[in-house]
């Protein structure tokens, strides 16, 4: 009857004007000296400890570039983006209402996806610090930038390093290295997968087994393990999460599988977490991904000093030495803020574009190893990969050459038996 | 159930609203979208809150006016989200057809599934569903050739009605009132039709409706299958405003569980109940989410599962009945 | 050979997934709520005895004497504080209410202990012991020895004391025990704090061999509702039996048809055995109770 | 012309217990048939068997002579067999009126008529003035009427009433009776368990008496009444003259 109707109508009005004067939009108006970059990472769920990295990695390389005070100051809007709706929806509020024109984020490749269709519609530039997603870049967006590798260049970089360095080692040729692929069925773990098997097949290196596993339902790998083991590979080559990773090297060390590389591709065997857990029983363990730090001398004498700047206001500031992940988000949001912006003179997305377009800086100007060279889909082409390995508890990169600060050793991985 | 909804039934034997009634809602609602036409920000909320109170709308047709209390709706949603994406992407059919189509799936996924849990009551059936979601998440995340597996599907935008892809939101704010509307209006159907008749004596009890001679087989079944396919139009709709879908989201247990509780909040078994509900969850998570900006990621989800603990204890029948039961009681009832 | 290790590594989780769902089968087969705390629980044992090993260096198997209590009194808590309004009002509130709290419960541990991966590693940790050429890890075979000795004294507890017979009396019958003079709010605040003392004994053995976050909890969730079901509620035997067979279950289809799909088994498995017997496998016909 | 409802042979085993053992009887149009029988003897789970809320192990059950044997519950209450619940299960959530309603529903082709149908129900059996009384504030006697009005609501021809007078006060009775009479007048076949004696002497014509599951008599309520095996099993003593 009238009145519940009326009551549904009235409370209809309540709550929206209960959003319209409680948060009333922030001065529209950006003045010249300071910008407002927004800066989206998933924060809380599944997500949540390489979310926090990567929003800690922006913050300091803001902070870095502020205290060089060449371009505008730069102000952080942060946002929590746990999944692709919330991705749309925050990405909505920072340039519907925080009328921001500028987004640095995301680390997972759904939410960057998500986030790049909503910027570009709006005239704003997303700058994606570390998804690997191929796609991200292949839509024909001109507002979106990616100074990381995608995952398309994991595979070429684990080959090259094996042909190059593992193969006369081991005294095999190409055909003779049996490699097995262990993965998590998710994005990043089929992406690089993919990309490996292909970079393999044009190697001659033989997949002899390949196994996926649901990362996040994974409370036993003994099958898994078991399968490799059939396998007899002398390579394996794993791309895993955090938990998925420790699980696995707990349960290869219960289960005696032994290869002669074990091979990680980012994520997992680079986390701190996997030195801190393992200790020495980490080492030998090579990963590929970006480099954690590279040879000083392949860093230009200016890039030294922010590395070290970048590690002391790091620990300063958040209490514990930056994994590979902080500084990876680092060095994306360092070009950024320190060389786009100021060329750009604020964040008018053309002009953005224009600046990230005119960069051409050589491999290993960044604390990571990359060069910068943007293309005209906005993908870093000079995005070099290196190979670490865990010597003494500690990643430390041993490929390629240039940026090598220990030698690759353990090439053969001795057994665990020997380990002990 | 029995004691939950106690004080619900007083706002059902209404008679008609008003034309006035009706007319004052609906111009609020086509002119609501114009008025923020510069708050473009609280349009976006407002269409996530539309389209997660038609998912609620559509779950409470079957959990609250059937008492099937399915803890897995989101096979339904992913359904909706994949069919038409897929038929988008893969078959450049218009999301329309594809939110039809994935509609009709849904509802033979919905009335299969309804046959196979008759048996379960309580605490299985919700099992059961939850069940049900996690396998088509682990199809849907293995048939790679059909799916593209967990990479998810990635929808080019290429604006124009037949895509259902607009540059402005006001057309998106339509299409989600539409749908929304859908599992209102039919909620209002059932308090005034024999089916809704014999729906709500079998969720009552199901052994005095057989007695009667209610077919609560077919009755449970329907409604399960209605119930999916609204759910997988809500999901289509998703699939078209978000651009992206992917299988750990689309079939969650989150998603499942994000519908169950906005019709609970809202109001079991009441048409505007979900409405409201999606409205006070979705607008309170966007607050928060502004308030706590910087700050942890984790904060504004505690508000959010406190929020869910305060209207166990002291709104157990939802914020709409309490709201009518209140106001009504003011005016000194019958 | 390859068919003897799988059977022992499925026997060995299975061990695990017997011990986190001893104590679910407890509450759920009392008060038939569907307990989505009982994931956390999980979860915050772990931290607990990782911060007992860590900050003061308490061995793990010691540490488990403080965490039985701590818990305990958490399961208690929370029932008092909020499930016995929610049980009070209806079915669905119940879930609402568990939802409620496992929500706030995984972001404070956000909060409180940031996202990290936190694992103990004491030399137990990747310790094997061999036979032939079969592995058994150590970790996992202590697990399933406590998973063996909690349930003998749980057991014993329900089945040679009052308060124990009363519970399983409520279990099978809750009108009827109430009827006999059975306490319900006694019964239920004790089963909850026994069901989940007995989860903070598989956190406590179980934190050197999984790494802790705050999202744990989810991961065990569904299974444990499957071991439960399965083994048919509130049997102890049951719970037991059903870790064991979906762990051998989950470990054979996981190296046959792969790990990606080795879900699918054991839920469809489960689906089928509601469908046939909604009682679970072991569980006889509990009539269903109505308000 | 073929009895209106024939049992035969019907059994029913839970485990080793014979809840009901080899009853065979048959009821004509238009009588009345009391049931009577110790707790246990098994007479609610004769009703189940009947109107298929519960699958018999042996015997038959026909209605005018078309075999409904193992029928669902449903089919077999749209023949016209309806039954009301010794437990009394309203729809918790519906008020008074709404309950009669979903009943004539199964019985008429529109809403409104059903409404109007159920509004002469309540008043058939007194209950008008609590149309709009929410179920659980309903006290025991109210609930019995509304068992029976809602049975009523669907038309039935032939009624199974499981102790309809169980914990009425003796005015309550009174009133109950005179409904059941006028149901009787309007041609409705009544078969009803009872243990308030007073009903069932002055009610039903015909009378079956169920021990221990079994058929123990069955015939005119007068002869029942005075048969030696039955006042021992079941009546002790009655006067035989408070028969009519």
């Amino acid at each position: 009857m009238k009145r519940s109707k009326f009551v549904s109508i009235s409370l209809l009005l309540l709550i929206v004007s209960l959003f319209v004067n409680a948060c009333s939009p922030s001065d529209p108006r950006a003045d010249s000296h300071k910008v407002r970059v927004g800066v989206a990472f998933p924060t809380s769920g599944n997500l949540a400890k390489i979310g926090q990295s990567c929003a800690n990695g922006t913050q300091i390389a803001a902070d870095m570039a502020n205290a060089r005070g060449k371009g505008p100051k730069i102000e952080l809007a942060k946002v929590d983006v746990p999944t692709a709706v919330t991705g749309v929806h925050e990405v909505n509020r920072l340039i519907l209402k925080e009328k921001l024109q500028l987004i640095v984020g995301t680390y997972a490749s759904p939410i960057s996806l998500a986030a790049s269709g909503i910027t570009e519609r709006n005239h704003a530039v997303l700058w994606e610090v570390a998804a690997t997603d191929p796609r991200l870049t292949r839509r024909g967006l001109k507002y979106v930038f990616r100074p990381n590798p995608d995952a398309t260049m994991y595979g070429p970089a684990t080959i090259q390093f094996l042909e190059e360095v593992v193969a006369p080692e081991l005294g095999l040729k190409n055909g003779e290295m049996k490699m097995a692929l262990i993965h998590e069925d998710g994005d990043y773990g089929e992406g690089v997968a993919a990309s490996t098997k292909k970079a393999a097949k044009k190697a001659g290196i033989p997949i002899v087994e390949e196994v996926r596993y649901n990362a996040k339902a994974t409370n036993d790998m003994s099958s898994a393990i078991l399968r490799l083991k059939n396998a007899k590979p002398d390579i394996i080559n794993m791309v895993q999460y955090n938990t998925d990773a420790q699980l696995f090297w707990k349960q290869a060390e219960q289960m005696d599988l032994n290869a002669k590389v074990f091979i990680g591709n980012g994520a997992g065997q680079s986390s701190d977490n996997f030195g801190q857990t393992f200790g020495d029983a980490a080492n030998g363990v090579l990963d590929t991904s970006s480099a954690i730090s590279i040879n000083p001398r392949a860093l230009s004498p200016e890039m030294r000093k922010i590395e070290e700047e970048f590690q002391k206001r790091y620990k300063k500031k958040f209490g514990v030495e930056p994994d590979l992940i902080a500084r990876l988000a680092f060095s994306s949001a360092y070009i950024l803020f320190h060389d786009v912006i100021p060329k750009a003179g604020g964040t008018d997305p053309d002009q953005i574009r224009k600046a990230a377009l005119s960069l051409d800086k050589p491999i290993g100007s960044t604390l990571v190893g990359w060069g910068v060279k943007f293309d005209e889909s906005g993908q870093n082409t000079r995005a070099a990969m290196s190979v670490m390995q865990w010597q003494g508890g500690e990643l430390a990169v041993v490929y390629p050459e240039k940026f090598k600060k220990r030698e690759p050793a353990m090439i053969p991985l001795p057994k665990w038996s020997e380990r002990k | 159930m029995m004691n939950v909804m106690t004080e619900v039934k007083k706002q059902r034997n209404f008679a008609y609203p008003s034309a006035r009634g009706y007319g004052a809602a609906a111009l609020l609602l086509t002119l609501l979208p114009f008025l923020l036409q510069n708050q473009l920000y609280y349009l976006d909320t407002l269409i996530l809150a539309l389209l997660w109170a038609s998912a609620a709308g559509a779950w409470n047709l079957a959990g609250g006016y059937g008492g099937l209390l399915s803890l897995g709706h989101a096979a339904f949603f992913g359904i909706g989200a994949y069919t038409s994406s897929l038929l988008f992407v893969k078959l450049n059919v218009s999301p329309w057809l594809g939110m039809v189509a994935g509609a009709v799936l849904a509802g033979l996924m919905g009335w299969f599934i309804g046959m196979i849990t008759l048996r379960m009551k309580g605490p299985f059936f919700g099992l059961a569903t939850i069940a049900i979601s996690e396998v088509l998440m682990i199809t849907a995340v293995n048939w790679t050739e059909l799916t593209q597996g967990s990479q998810g599907v990635n929808i080019p935008y290429k604006p124009g009605f037949v895509n259902m892809a607009f540059d402005s939101k006001i057309p998106y704010y339509f299409i989600a009132l539409a749908i929304c509307l859908v599992p209102y209006l039919l909620a209002r159907w059932l308090k005034e039709s024999k089916f809704g008749y014999e729906l709500m004596a079998v969720r009552d009890n199901e052994a005095a409706a057989q007695a009667l001679g209610i077919h609560t087989v077919r009755v449970k079944v329907v409604i399960i299958a209605v119930s999916s396919s609204i759910t997988a139009m809500a999901g289509a709709f998703y699939a078209q405003y978000v651009t992206v879908i992917e299988p750990y989201h689309e079939f969650s247990f989150s998603v499942s569980i994000q519908m169950v509780l906005m019709a609970m909040i809202g109001g079991l078994g009441t048409a505007s109940g979900p409405i409201f509900g999606s409205l006070v969850v979705t607008g309170l998570d966007t607050f928060l989410r502004d308030v706590f900006q910087g700050a942890q990621g984790g904060i504004q989800a505690m508000m959010y599962g406190s929020l869910l603990v305060l209207v166990v204890l002291f709104v157990p029948e939802g914020l709409i009945p309490w709201f009518t039961r209140r106001f009504r009681s003011g005016k000194g009832e019958k | 050979m390859i068919f003897l290790q799988l059977l022992i590594s499925g026997i060995l989780i299975g061990g695990v997934y017997a011990l986190i769902s001893l104590g679910l089968t407890l509450i759920f087969g009392v008060m038939r709520i569907v307990n989505f705390v009982h994931g956390d629980m999980l979860m915050v044992a772990m931290y607990l005895s990782y911060w007992l090993f860590t900050l003061y260096s308490v061995e793990l198997y010691t540490g488990l004497f403080l965490v039985i209590p701590v818990l305990a009194a958490l399961g208690a808590l929370i029932y008092w504080g909020v499930i016995r309004f929610a049980i009070r009002r209806s079915h669905e509130a119940s879930i609402l209410a568990t939802i409620g709290i496992s929500i706030v419960i995984q972001n404070a541990a956000l909060l409180l202990w940031s996202s990290d991966y936190r694992s103990v590693h004491n030399e137990w940790a990747t310790h094997s012991l061999q036979w032939g050429d079969l592995r058994i890890s150590a970790p996992l075979l202590i697990a399933f020895i406590g998973a063996l000795l909690v349930t003998g004294l749980v057991f014993a507890f329900l089945h040679y004391t009052y308060l124990g017979k009363a519970i399983r009396a409520a279990s099978m019958d809750r009108f009827a025990a109430i009827l006999m003079g059975v306490n319900p709010q006694r019964i239920f605040t004790v089963s909850f704090a026994i069901g989940t003392a007995l989860v903070g004994v598989a956190g406590a053995l179980l934190s050197s061999v999984y790494a802790v976050h705050p999202t744990l909890g989810t991961q065990f969730l569904l299974i444990s509702f499957v071991v439960v079901v399965l083994g048919g509620l509130g049997s102890l035997r049951g719970a037991i039996l059903g870790g064991l067979l979906i762990g051998v279950v989950e470990t054979v289809s996981a190296y046959f048809i792969g790990a990606s799909m080795k879900q699918l088994v054991y839920l469809l498995l489960f689906l089928v055995i509601l469908i046939v017997k909604p009682a679970g496998l072991f569980g006889k016909r509990i009539p269903e109770v109505n308000q | 012309m073929a009895p209106l409802l024939t049992v035969e042979h019907l059994t029913k085993r839970f485990g080793g217990l014979t809840a009901v053992n080899d009853v065979s009887f048959t009821v004509e149009e238009g009588d009345f048939l009391g049931i009577i029988g110790p707790n246990g003897a098994g007479k609610t789970t004769l009703f189940n068997l009947i109107t298929g809320f519960l699958p018999p192990d042996a015997g038959e059950v026909r209605f005018k002579d078309q075999p409904i044997t193992g029928w669902k519950a449903y089919k077999i209450s749209r023949l016209g067999m309806t039954r009301t619940f010794q437990i009394t299960k309203p729809f918790g959530h519906l008020d008074v009126k709404e309950n009669v309603v979903v009943a004539a529903l199964q019985t008429s082709s529109t809403l409104r008529e059903a409404r109007e149908r159920a509004e002469g129900v309540l008043r058939f059996v007194g209950l008008e003035s609590y149309r709009d009384r929410s179920i659980t504030h309903l006290p025991m006697g109210l609930k019995k009427k509304l068992e029976l009005a809602k049975a009523l609501a669907t038309r039935p021809s032939l009624l199974f009433l499981d102790e309809v007078m169980g914990g009425l006060a003796s005015d309550e009775v009174q009133d109950m009776m005179e409904v059941l009479r006028k149901v009787r007048e309007s041609g409705v076949t009544l078969i009803m368990i009872e243990h308030v004696l007073q009903a069932i002497t002055q009610l039903s014509e015909r009378l079956l008496v169920l021990h221990h599951g079994a058929k123990l008599a069955h015939g005119s309520t007068r002869e029942v009444i005075r048969d030696p095996e039955v006042v021992e099993a079941y009546l002790g003593e009655v006067d035989p003259d408070a028969v009519h």
